[in-house]
């Protein structure tokens, strides 16, 4: 039951989601829609479990006094707040004008905004330590970055407006991006191919197995 | 430890700063730059120019406010574009969000005076179709029937009941699909759905992290081009001859390569300079 | 005064006289300008499409039937003024026909999926160049229903199979106890070492399965090497935590750890709030976990599963920190960032290679010959068609286009 | 200089501030806008999957089902059964939830074996699809240009460097050696090339500080 059950599960279902593929008839034709709908609902049932154990993280922390104990505050506070703002919203929730998107425009936004905006001055150090030509391999990875990065500005265009047209930074770059770059890409593309199509096979005959843990 | 040994090992809140101030100084001059033009987006470019007037054009906004500094002027010069050459224009996102920056562009476009002239009507001219939860899903389901991929648009009005919407059951019937896209649902699935399977005309906008991986889909059948990033947004304003904020931002983007250019450069000179000095 | 005054009125008069003498002119003229109308032959209306037919949409789930017809001949020669066609739809040969969609001109076909299964369909097209209309003979009737098999997808269908094969051929060689040879993967080689060394510092190691849920492949790939990683911490009693962002990838990771807990033989040192849920948002997530790196100061790092632009975030802060990191990924636009900012990175199909080269289990080696197998086909195939096009003879692409 | 008077703008403005501080070192300021963060955005998704997936997929399509089978009774249609079909995602959701429940917990196995199996079957047929045939039909092109020759010698060396059961030596390495210089060209390309989005993140950010909420940018 603990173990035999979901790898049958997991064969069948697997399994006819790729017979599904060459089946236009119905039901079969919806049988995918179905199933990944299904997923969502699974997916919705699924949170109360991670917010519980982050709620009980928080509050464990709060009451034994760890360090940090009064951030753990900050984060059921702002849980709380979206939940409650947001259930007293009704599904309309998202729209302009509602107190829940002002929540989200004045406070989830610009977090999330900001924390991605930080890739700007990550990128810079990270390509201060990696783009340094050690040795073959990575005088490559550095040149093909370098072409690159300048082709996609105007100073790449200043810096070579006297060559010939297409022969320009900007030429160069686009001449990496559409060959080399292309190729490596599709190399990538086909391995993933063949890893994901044998990993799945593995997981459907039930000799990968490890997600589902031991008895 | 030496100059250079210190300079590999720099703090790397040196370069930070040195970001910070790249980017932030240049907002506060008004330089516009020359932008050269690519073949990629003279691509979508054309395809939409040579739609005849009346032609429908599918806009669906795969993104959300994370990636708008690169996206929006990219919808908005492609809307721009649309509604001088009077196509018809669907709107439409399989982000929740996507709706929200459809209006968003609408908003600032309708309001240009080159459009408000044209007096377009919502149902007429345009229609935003809203959001629709699936993913991919939905596009299997446009291919079939729009109408049962989405029964209502935006404001809740049936579909039925929109003219615009009223001959347009799926991809056969839409001249062009345009996708904004910051990553998953995205271009990967417009193309796997809608151009391989129902063989829609697609093009592309894409951040510029996204935009490398759909350069092995580019081709009449799959893509027929791709805007990546701010410097695509700013290649199309400067073909549809209408320069505006990518091109404004394109200079401290340029002045921000520089930098990290630069940085690049002195880590490489130092690096060759310690490594000599280990060899002697 | 008098005269001159009879004078201007002359003028005038004779001035709108003849303005009315030439109005139609001028009428005509302007509206010749707005709408052609006096361009020889252009009152008549364009020719008729011909040839409609109508047919069941092949190998598809039913209702939908595809009309195709022949363009006229105004539409792109001839007058060369067609707008578009309009498909009229009838469930009566000479019945009421109904406009059910439109195109573009130049258009020979039309798909209507807005029909039901097992009822006849009469369809008619009707040409307009903007002021007049041709319409064609209706259609035979068809109806539409749906197909069991895909025939079109037969050539995807015989690759499956022959991957399958392949790979299930392998597997049992190796079942049935050959050697298979594996080729070195630095990345995997370095795990002993990083846990190892988090071992000897006595600091924690952060394993990150990614931001996807348990519907994403390279989630359940990197759950796989979680399982190994986890044994041998628990070998090594080294602290193993594991931040997730999904609450079903909570479940299953708890699963893993505690089967390879026990596995190492210390089924008490397993514990479930190792393994805790942050925040379903990435960014949210990276902000967490970054705060993670920066206060527990790991030792080493485990980033495997499915990133997005979170993954520089994690692993320049993880770098920052002085933690050994040991990256996989199959996300082609992330692998550039861990390789810039890692120490060792799994590319591409390596990582779903990873679970196979740590367990040294027969059967998932067996799988990987199996995909070399699969590299050789399609290896083989690049090759003959590139040549057999090169030389003009044939071209194989078709073969892998998709039905 | 005119600062915004809306609140709001504030609000965004100094949390923006707070995350930006985590690039000097960590600090109690990023350290309340981090755990805001984490409680707000977990709120968010909760929020949205409840409005969203829970209500409208699970509830709307039963409340459908339940509908059609009292207006229509067992005259519906196949189609309409499908409705039904949607207690299965909601019985599978609800032994998820019974992991709570450490003696019966193992149960919620099923409902991620289901999960993983359907992820399985799709990711077979996409992935070979789109990701392999798809690219394969791409490279076999004529060895008519420059640029052909290099696409195709790249994608083939490139794959070669996937080889597992063969050692990577001899003629064979050499060609997995020009497939890693391949790998590179594609790494380094597509970083230099991320470098532009990640600035214009950091553009808007710095309109957002300097022009919306500061008012010195006209």
């Amino acid at each position: 039951m603990r173990r035999e059950v979901p790898l049958l599960i997991c064969a069948i279902v697997g399994f006819t989601l790729i017979i599904v593929y060459f089946v236009p008839h119905p039901p079969f034709s919806d049988m995918r829609d179905l199933f990944s709908d299904w997923f969502s609902v699974i997916a919705a049932f699924a949170i109360y479990l991670g917010i519980l154990n982050l709620l009980k993280n928080s509050v464990d922390k709060v009451f034994r006094k760890r360090s940090g104990w009064g951030f753990s505050i900050v984060i059921i506070a702002g849980f709380v707040l979206f939940v409650f703002i947001g259930l007293y919203e009704g599904s309309d929730f998202g729209e302009i004008g509602t107190r829940y998107y002002w929540l989200y425009d004045r406070i989830y936004f610009p977090l999330m905004a900001t924390m991605f905006a930080i890739l700007a001055f990550f990128i810079g150090s990270a390509s201060y330590r990696a783009f340094r030509a050690r040795n073959v391999e990575a005088t490559v990875l550095l040149l093909a970055a370098f072409f690159v990065m300048l082709g996609r500005v105007p100073i790449g265009y200043y810096l070579t407006s006297w060559l010939p047209e297409g022969w320009r930074m900007g030429d160069v770059a686009n001449a990496i991006m559409t060959y080399p770059q292309m190729a490596g890409q599709r190399a990538v593309m086909i391995g993933i191919a063949l890893g994901i199509v044998s990993t799945s096979l593995r997981i459907i005959l039930g000799i990968e197995r490890t997600f589902l843990g031991g008895e | 430890m030496g100059f250079f040994e210190r300079l590999l090992k720099i703090d790397r809140r040196i370069i930070f700063t040195f970001i910070a101030v790249a980017i932030a100084l240049p907002l506060f001059f008004n330089v516009s730059m020359y932008v050269e033009t690519t073949s990629e987006v003279v691509g979508i470019f054309s395809a939409v120019d040579s739609l005849s007037p009346g032609s429908k054009v599918l806009i669906s906004f795969d993104y959300d406010p994370g990636s708008m500094p690169e996206l929006q002027p990219m919808a908005e010069s492609f809307l721009r574009h649309c509604f001088s050459r009077d196509l018809k224009v669907i709107l439409m996102g399989l982000w929740p969000q996507g709706p929200l920056q459809a209006n968003w562009a609408l908003d600032v476009i309708l309001n240009d005076p080159d459009i408000k002239v044209k007096n377009l009507k919502y149902g007429v001219d345009y229609v935003n179709l809203g959001y629709t939860a699936g993913n991919e899903v939905v596009i299997q389901r446009m291919g079939s029937d729009i109408h049962a991929a989405f029964p209502v648009d935006y404001y809740g009005t049936s579909l039925d009941e929109i003219p615009l919407m009223r001959g347009v059951r799926n991809f056969n019937n839409i001249d062009f699909v345009y996708n904004l896209s910051a990553g998953y649902p995205g271009t990967m699935e417009w193309v796997q759905f809608a151009a391989d399977r129902f063989h829609a005309r697609l093009g592309a906008g894409n951040t510029a992290v996204q935009a490398p991986l759909m350069y092995p889909y580019l081709g009449k059948k799959q893509l027929v081009g791709i805007l990546g990033g701010m410097k695509g947004a700013a290649e199309y304003e400067v073909l549809a001859q209408r320069p505006a904020r990518a091109v404004r931002y394109m200079f401290g983007q340029g002045i921000s390569h520089a930098v990290v250019i630069f940085f690049v450069i002195i880590g490489n000179l130092a690096f060759f300079a310690t490594r000599k000095k280990k060899e002697s | 005064m008098i005269g001159s005054e009879n004078k201007t009125v002359k003028r005038v008069f004779s001035f709108l006289f003849l303005v009315f003498l030439f109005s139609p002119i001028l009428i005509i003229s302007i509206a010749e300008a707005q709408y052609s109308l006096l361009v020889p032959g252009d009152t008549l209306p364009p020719a008729a499409p011909t040839k409609t037919e109508a047919f069941d949409t092949p190998y598809d789930r039913g209702r939908s039937i595809t009309i195709n017809w022949e363009k006229s001949k105004d539409d792109g020669a001839g007058e060369n003024d067609v707008k578009g066609y309009e498909i009229l739809r009838s469930t009566e040969v000479d019945g009421e026909y109904k406009l059910i969609g439109t195109t573009v001109g130049g258009a020979q076909h039309f798909i209507d999926n807005d029909v039901r299964d097992g009822i006849e369909y009469f369809y008619r097209i009707r040409v307009t160049d903007g002021i007049s209309f041709s319409l064609s003979n209706p259609s035979l009737p068809a109806k539409s229903k749906p197909q069991w098999i895909n025939l079109r997808r037969t050539n995807i269908f015989i690759f499956a199979v022959a991957l399958t094969f392949a790979i299930l051929y392998y597997i049992n060689r190796a079942k049935a106890g050959k050697e298979l040879f594996i080729r070195k993967i630095a990345g995997l080689e370095a795990v002993d070492d990083a846990v190892g060394r988090a071992t000897e510092m006595g600091r924690k190691i952060f394993y990150i399965p990614g931001i996807s849920d348990m519907d994403n492949m390279q989630t359940i790939a990197g759950l796989t090497i979680l399982g190994r990683v986890a044994k041998v911490a628990a070998e090594y009693e080294a602290r193993l935590e594991v931040p997730v962002s999904r609450s079903m990838v909570m479940v299953s990771a708890r699963e893993v750890m505690k089967e390879a807990y026990s596995n190492a033989g210390r089924p008490d040192a397993f514990n479930e709030d190792l393994v805790y849920y942050l925040t379903d948002d990435q960014f949210g997530y990276a902000a967490a976990v970054d705060g993670l790196f920066v206060r527990e100061k790991p030792a080493a790092i485990f980033l495997q599963g499915q990133f997005y632009a979170e993954s520089l975030i994690l692993a320049e802060t993880g770098n920052s920190v002085g933690a050994i990191q040991i990256a996989g990924t199959a996300a082609p636009a992330q692998i550039p960032f861990f390789i810039a900012a890692c120490d060792f990175t799994l590319i591409g199909e390596e990582l779903f290679a990873a679970s196979a080269y740590l367990s040294r289990d027969p059967k998932l080696l067996g799988s990987l010959k199996g995909q070399d197998v699969g590299k050789v086909i399609f290896l083989a195939a690049i090759i003959l068609g590139v040549i057999l096009l090169s030389f003009r003879l044939m071209n194989i692409g078709p073969w892998f286009s998709v039905g | 200089m005119h600062p915004s008077p809306d609140i709001g703008i504030w609000i965004g403005g100094l949390l923006t501030l707070g995350i930006f501080s985590f690039l000097y070192g960590d600090n109690p300021y990023y350290k309340f806008c981090e755990a805001l963060f984490v409680g707000v955005s977990a709120g968010h998704w909760f929020i949205t999957l409840f409005w969203t997936v829970f209500i409208p997929k699970l509830l709307g399509n039963i409340g459908i089902a339940i509908h059609t089978f009292r207006t229509e009774g067992f005259a519906a249609g196949m189609s309409d059964y499908m409705h039904w079909s949607y207690i299965f995602g909601g019985i599978l959701g609800f032994l998820m939830i019974l992991r709570l429940f450490p003696k019966i917990g193992w149960i919620s196995r099923w409902s991620l074996a289901f999960v993983v199996g359907t992820t399985a079957g799709y990711y077979f047929i996409n992935y070979l699809v789109s990701n392999g045939l798809m690219q394969i039909q791409k490279t076999i092109l004529p060895l008519t240009s420059v640029g052909n020759i290099i696409l195709v010698v790249g994608t083939f060396c490139g794959l070669i460097y996937f080889f597992f059961s063969k050692e990577h030596k001899g003629a064979f390495g050499g060609l997995a050696r020009v497939g890693i210089w391949f790998l590179m060209i594609t790494f380094g390309a597509s970083f230099g090339y991320t470098v532009m989005s990640r600035m214009s993140l950091l553009i808007g950010r710095m309109d957002y500080i300097f022009g919306i909420w500061l008012g010195m940018i006209r």
